[in-house]
């Protein structure tokens, strides 16, 4: 296994030029994706090594990027579209809504929209208002769409070549905060042969709670791990990576196992991620549950100032208090 | 007259008559045939471009034949809605000339996007007019494939086909399919009401800032639903593409031939690369917004009749009676073809079978989804608890 | 108390009347609300009573409505906005959820938009698609906006006039299928007096199991209830009449008691209200329940065509199916 | 110079200097002050109206101040934001002209809808020029209140603002507030890039169906962040208005004079009932388009420099020199009210405080709302669970 250490960002880097590299359909397009690479960098050198017609710097409309990307689709291209920052993919909300996600329904599957959605998203960036969101919801919600999101760079090098190789319409997140963290890749392996793309992965086992997160949360969880283990409680620790469909098979194993769970991300917790998660749990797992599942997330304000995200962001020692909390229910 | 190319031809060709010059029309419309009957031989469009149409008179049949087809089948689809037969019917009624016009001016490689009510387009691409009727009837969302007539799926929501378009149209310059005869151009179908959205306005930023070969097709019937075309715009709408760096023209869409040349040449434009532009069909709704409406409530019966005399069709027929190009065996003929279409399509309708329930968890991802697997099944398992039952 | 006998389309139609009377800066804008009054009718007379300075009809142009109305209220009108049918609301998604939802909080209070949207929703009319949708959890969701919806003519009437009274801005669900009903409504009973906006509302009493519902879904399950008590089970039916902020404390009391909870809405299952609901009630009603909360939902697919609908939205049958479910558990 | 309306006063006024006649100008682009300071007497619009100014030398003199002041403050919180103090930090570099000539030129009953980077308008209305500091430090989303000065918030969300704009306008109507001098109007300000999106167009729709009494005022500093002009248009944005039906102008961005005239002469025709009007005030981004930006990846420093040349401030300054309106006293005196100002700034900003995590939960709704009550106090008990613990 030939692996190298990267940035989550330029895994993402090294995942898209090797899906443009792969299918000469594949074409990228945004606000600022040609010369300057997208605010994040994450097309950085794309255009330069394919030119504007394969990476394409649009008009500053984003209802426009997904509109157009539509007709591109039906015309036998693989559009992955860039929405600047999770705040500004609003404007385009009808078009993904309505369109692409309805164009394989409505089309009595005649039509595919091969579209990925690229979304940097969630805060702890310290950034100013609409840059900070998790609108994972208001897509998760959406029946046509598909929502994945990464915790790693191995999986964010994987998912967004599968995401792009995916016949499905597919809103990808891309946990912002985590551009930067850096881990071991494979840059090798076949896509073939990859973890699929809709599945859940245990990324640490343990026997007291199980602690479901996805994206920026995953590392979060997986410090609170660390740190309850100090304690002598071993949090299992599953990362969802597909918002929707949700993949609970191992949530199911695990809380039948545990007894508790806890679900943890940075959106709003008024209907949630979380609140599906805590139904179908305590659906399936009527029985094994010892406590409620409990939510930590962001709470129901607009997203706060940034000298007070700290507080509204689930962290550490919150997780570990509702991992406290299920045991004293 | 067959899908094809009208105008292509080599074919005698009966010049037009002379009658009146174009040089004397009006540059802020675009007319060839006058309510009247009269041929114009050419007309002027505000950028001095020259509109003619050079057809014989088999093409000049051909177009009385659609126009007659659209106008008698779209009539019993309403006729259908009233009674019961479908949930709802948008009518082109006295939009057959913009849409006949512009349908047939389009080449069989290029890709038209359609609002809800373009039939007589669809019509013009070979589609059987049942498949708009299975939309309407409730038993799908729409039955044709789009990519083998180049014919999208109608479009509901007001304007987003536009953009649709113009990602196609780029598209059609990324495959080098530009600059030639055979070169492809898309064209974009929507309302007068439609400029006031936000897509369809980002759609002629995209469009110029992209050169894409596009037509911007505005049938202006001049309202929407209730609204007169005043809660839109100050000034003519066709004026709206210079401000984003493309031409626009005015051409009367109640005049087949004029809706026909001023969209060749728009088409013939975009695919040899000159980028979009945007046509104003003037027209009038003689109808209601739909079976659902009653514009009773919000137009006067002299606005009507007063369109009424502009007649799309009419004027056709006075032209071909005039000029001797068809007679009464012809007329008689081309009524008794509609009337039979008409019957053999409320036959069809009225054998519509109704879909499965269970197909409804069908097509909603190309690859499925756990999900609606398991919905699927606990569906099927909860209507087969019924089964042999009273229910 | 002089009661009339209207639909539950007038009764919304006289409250709009009634607010335009009350207060001179109540405006109403929207795409043909004027001469014709609505595709609904609901806004009948009002532009000829109160001219077309009060009653607008607006372009084309959703987020133009919203946003031009986000403009009025910081002028210090109230603007009551129509959406024509619920699958229109989106191209103003932008302007609701990051202008109109966060404008007070982004000013630090200094300024509200007490804005009503109005939205005819749900299905069961056989329209085409784009017609028929359940579009609340992607308002609920968002904080910063409240979300209300009627099930009653004398709910409408009492509702839309305290939504429009509010300085909160408001979504306002029109059941569209229920336009028709007819019911007795109160018209002179004091606007002060009257039951809270915010409340939920127990609707039928009963002893055996608890099923939450709102809007079109509440006669619904008044109907499964009457069925029901033919086989000698006592539903207890509660319309939440407020989807944000929910009030369930009538919930918790009834499920304390019966021990089991159906909840009952047209829109898809994946992370709508129903699992919000379903959460919530498990956390605080965990020792008292015999069964999960169970979910009769639309599936989760886009709207159907309309000749399968009746299959896709929830009926009396498959309320009893659920109902029954929570006893075999 | 006071928040006030120069102009407006009858102390005796400078004839401009006859150097250059407008009607030699370029009526592509309004221009009254050159970049070498020469003074044009008048300037002829597209449409033939006629700009002129008429200032007294302590309004000219003010004018200048106000351009330093505000570039020396802008200078301020970019090294601020280099020092840490700020988030981010998006510079009015190069732009100081168009701000300040159209902030000076709204009458104190005008309402300004802005972006993110008007903060010479903002400084032009009377506003502490700290406030806009708390948005981009993160301690607030925006500290003013909108209705006191007549200034609404920031807007990030790219064109808004001017639909905001729009409805505010179409309320000054509704309230009878147009027709005469003591009319109100409103402007709204956005960028280049902002014109791609559909909102923008929108409010063109609405602004032009309803004769709003706005200004849409565009500074045109040619990026969109990384993206040059071509990418949001091909033909010049001011000629984007005639298609909805209003009228526009290209204003040379760079000169405070002219920035002046064009706003004024548009707010006023709005306010005296005469409708919209768009102002391209055509400009340049001196800086990155915000601390987080990298210009050296997508322009060249040519370009830069060409547009050195043309800088807003030098071209007053000569002006006053030549002119003698102002000596070098005053020009040091100017130096030094802004580095005082910039010092205080500075100091403020270091001392503000954050924010009280608990005020999250504050101003989500004006009523309030129980589920917030909730979350509030569970989150002050989790809070006190810490208290005199080592966390
Ligand atoms: C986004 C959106 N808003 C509202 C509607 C409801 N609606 C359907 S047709 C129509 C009027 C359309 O007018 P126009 O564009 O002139 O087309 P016409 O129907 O006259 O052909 C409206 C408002 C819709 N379909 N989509
Ligand atoms: C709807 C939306 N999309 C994207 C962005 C990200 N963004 C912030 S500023 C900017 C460029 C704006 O360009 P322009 O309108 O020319 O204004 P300028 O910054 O040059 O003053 C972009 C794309 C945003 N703020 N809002
Ligand atoms: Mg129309
Ligand atoms: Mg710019």
């Amino acid at each position: 296994m030939a692996t190298e250490t990267l940035t989550l960002g330029k895994a993402l880097n090294t995942g898209l030029r090797r899906a443009l590299e792969t299918d000469p359909k594949v074409i990228i397009m945004g606000e600022d994706v040609g010369k300057l690479g997208g605010v994040f960098r994450i097309t950085d050198g794309l255009q330069k090594d394919f030119g504007d017609q394969r990476v394409i710097d649009t008009p500053l409309a984003e209802s426009g990027i997904i509109g157009t990307a539509v007709g591109l689709a039906i015309r036998g291209y693989r559009p992955v579209c860039e929405i600047q920052f999770d705040g500004f993919v609003y404007p385009a909300y009808d078009q993904i809504v309505s369109q692409v996600a309805k164009m394989h329904y409505r089309s009595g599957g005649r039509l595919s929209i091969p579209m990925v959605i690229r979304i940097p998203f969630g805060g702890g960036i310290g950034a100013v208002e609409h840059h900070s969101e998790s609108p994972e919801a208001y897509f998760a919600h959406t029946a046509g769409l598909k929502v994945v999101t990464c915790s790693n760079p191995q999986d964010a090098y994987v998912m967004i070549q599968q995401a792009i190789a995916s016949d499905d319409p597919i809103v990808f997140l891309e946990p912002k905060r985590r551009y930067w963290e850096k881990g071991q890749v494979d840059l090798e392996a076949p896509l073939s042969e990859a973890y699929p793309l809709h599945s859940a992965r245990v990324v640490r086992p343990g026997t007291d709670v199980t602690v479901l997160a996805y994206g920026p949360m995953v590392r979060t969880c997986l410090e609170a791990a660390t740190a309850a283990a100090e304690d002598g409680r071993e949090l299992e620790v599953i990362d969802l990576r597909s918002l929707s469909p949700l993949d609970l098979r191992a949530a199911y194993e695990s809380v039948k196992r545990t007894g508790r769970a806890v679900v943890v991300h940075e959106a709003p917790s008024n209907i949630g991620l979380g609140a599906e998660l805590a139904a179908r749990i305590t659906e399936e797992c009527f029985y094994s549950l010892e406590s409620p599942v409990l939510r930590v997330t962001g709470f129901d304000t607009p997203y706060p100032a940034a000298r007070v995200e700290e507080e509204y962001l689930p962290d550490l020692d919150r997780v570990l208090d509702a991992v406290d909390r299920t045991f004293g229910w | 007259m067959a899908k094809g190319d009208p105008g292509g031809t080599t074919r005698s060709r009966r010049p037009a008559p002379r009658s009146k010059k174009g040089a004397a029309g009006n540059p802020e419309l675009v007319q060839l045939l006058t309510p009247d009957g009269e041929r114009i031989d050419s007309a002027t469009g505000p950028d001095g471009t020259e509109y003619r149409v050079d057809f014989t008179d088999e093409e000049y049949r051909g177009l009385y034949r659609d126009l007659v087809m659209v106008r008698k089948l779209d009539a019993e689809a309403t006729a259908l809605q009233r009674q019961g037969e479908l949930g709802l019917w948008a009518s082109l009624l006295g939009q057959e000339a913009a849409q006949v016009g512009s349908g047939r001016a389009l080449r069989s490689q290029d890709m038209a996007f359609p609002t809800y009510r373009e039939h007589g387009v669809l019509y013009c691409r070979g589609i059987d007019p049942i498949m708009p009727l299975g939309l309407f009837r409730g038993v799908d969302q729409g039955g044709w494939d789009p990519n083998e007539f180049k014919f999208n799926m109608y479009t509901i929501v007001i304007g987003a086909q536009t953009l649709h378009a113009t990602g196609y149209a780029m598209g059609i310059t990324m495959d080098g399919k530009i600059g030639t005869d055979d070169g492809e151009a898309a064209i974009a179908y929507f309302g007068d009401g439609a400029t006031s959205q936000g897509d369809v306005n980002e759609a002629f930023v995209w469009a110029s800032v992209f050169n894409a070969p596009l037509v911007f097709f505005c049938q202006n019937n001049q309202y929407a639903i209730s609204e007169p075309l005043e809660r839109q715009t100050r000034v003519p709408l066709y004026q709206r593409a210079a401000g984003f760096g493309f031409p626009g023209v005015r051409v009367d869409g109640n005049d087949v031939l004029a809706s026909y040349a001023v969209t060749r040449t728009a088409l013939d434009n975009s695919r040899h690369g000159q980028g979009p532009s945007l046509i104003e069909a003037y027209t009038y709704r003689m109808g209601a917004h739909t079976t659902s409406d009653d514009p009773t409530r919000y137009r006067i019966a002299s606005e009507v009749e007063s369109w009424q005399a502009k007649d799309p069709i009419t004027r056709v027929k006075a032209f071909l009676e005039k000029q001797q190009i068809a007679d009464a065996a012809f007329f008689a003929e081309v009524d008794e073809q509609a009337r039979r279409e008409s019957v053999h399509l409320r036959e069809r309708v009225l054998n519509m079978p109704n879909p499965e329930p269970v197909t409804m968890f069908d097509n909603v991802y190309p690859n499925g989804s756990p999900l609606l697997d398991e919905q699927r099944a606990t569906f099927n398992r909860y209507m087969e608890s019924f089964e042999g039952s009273a229910h």
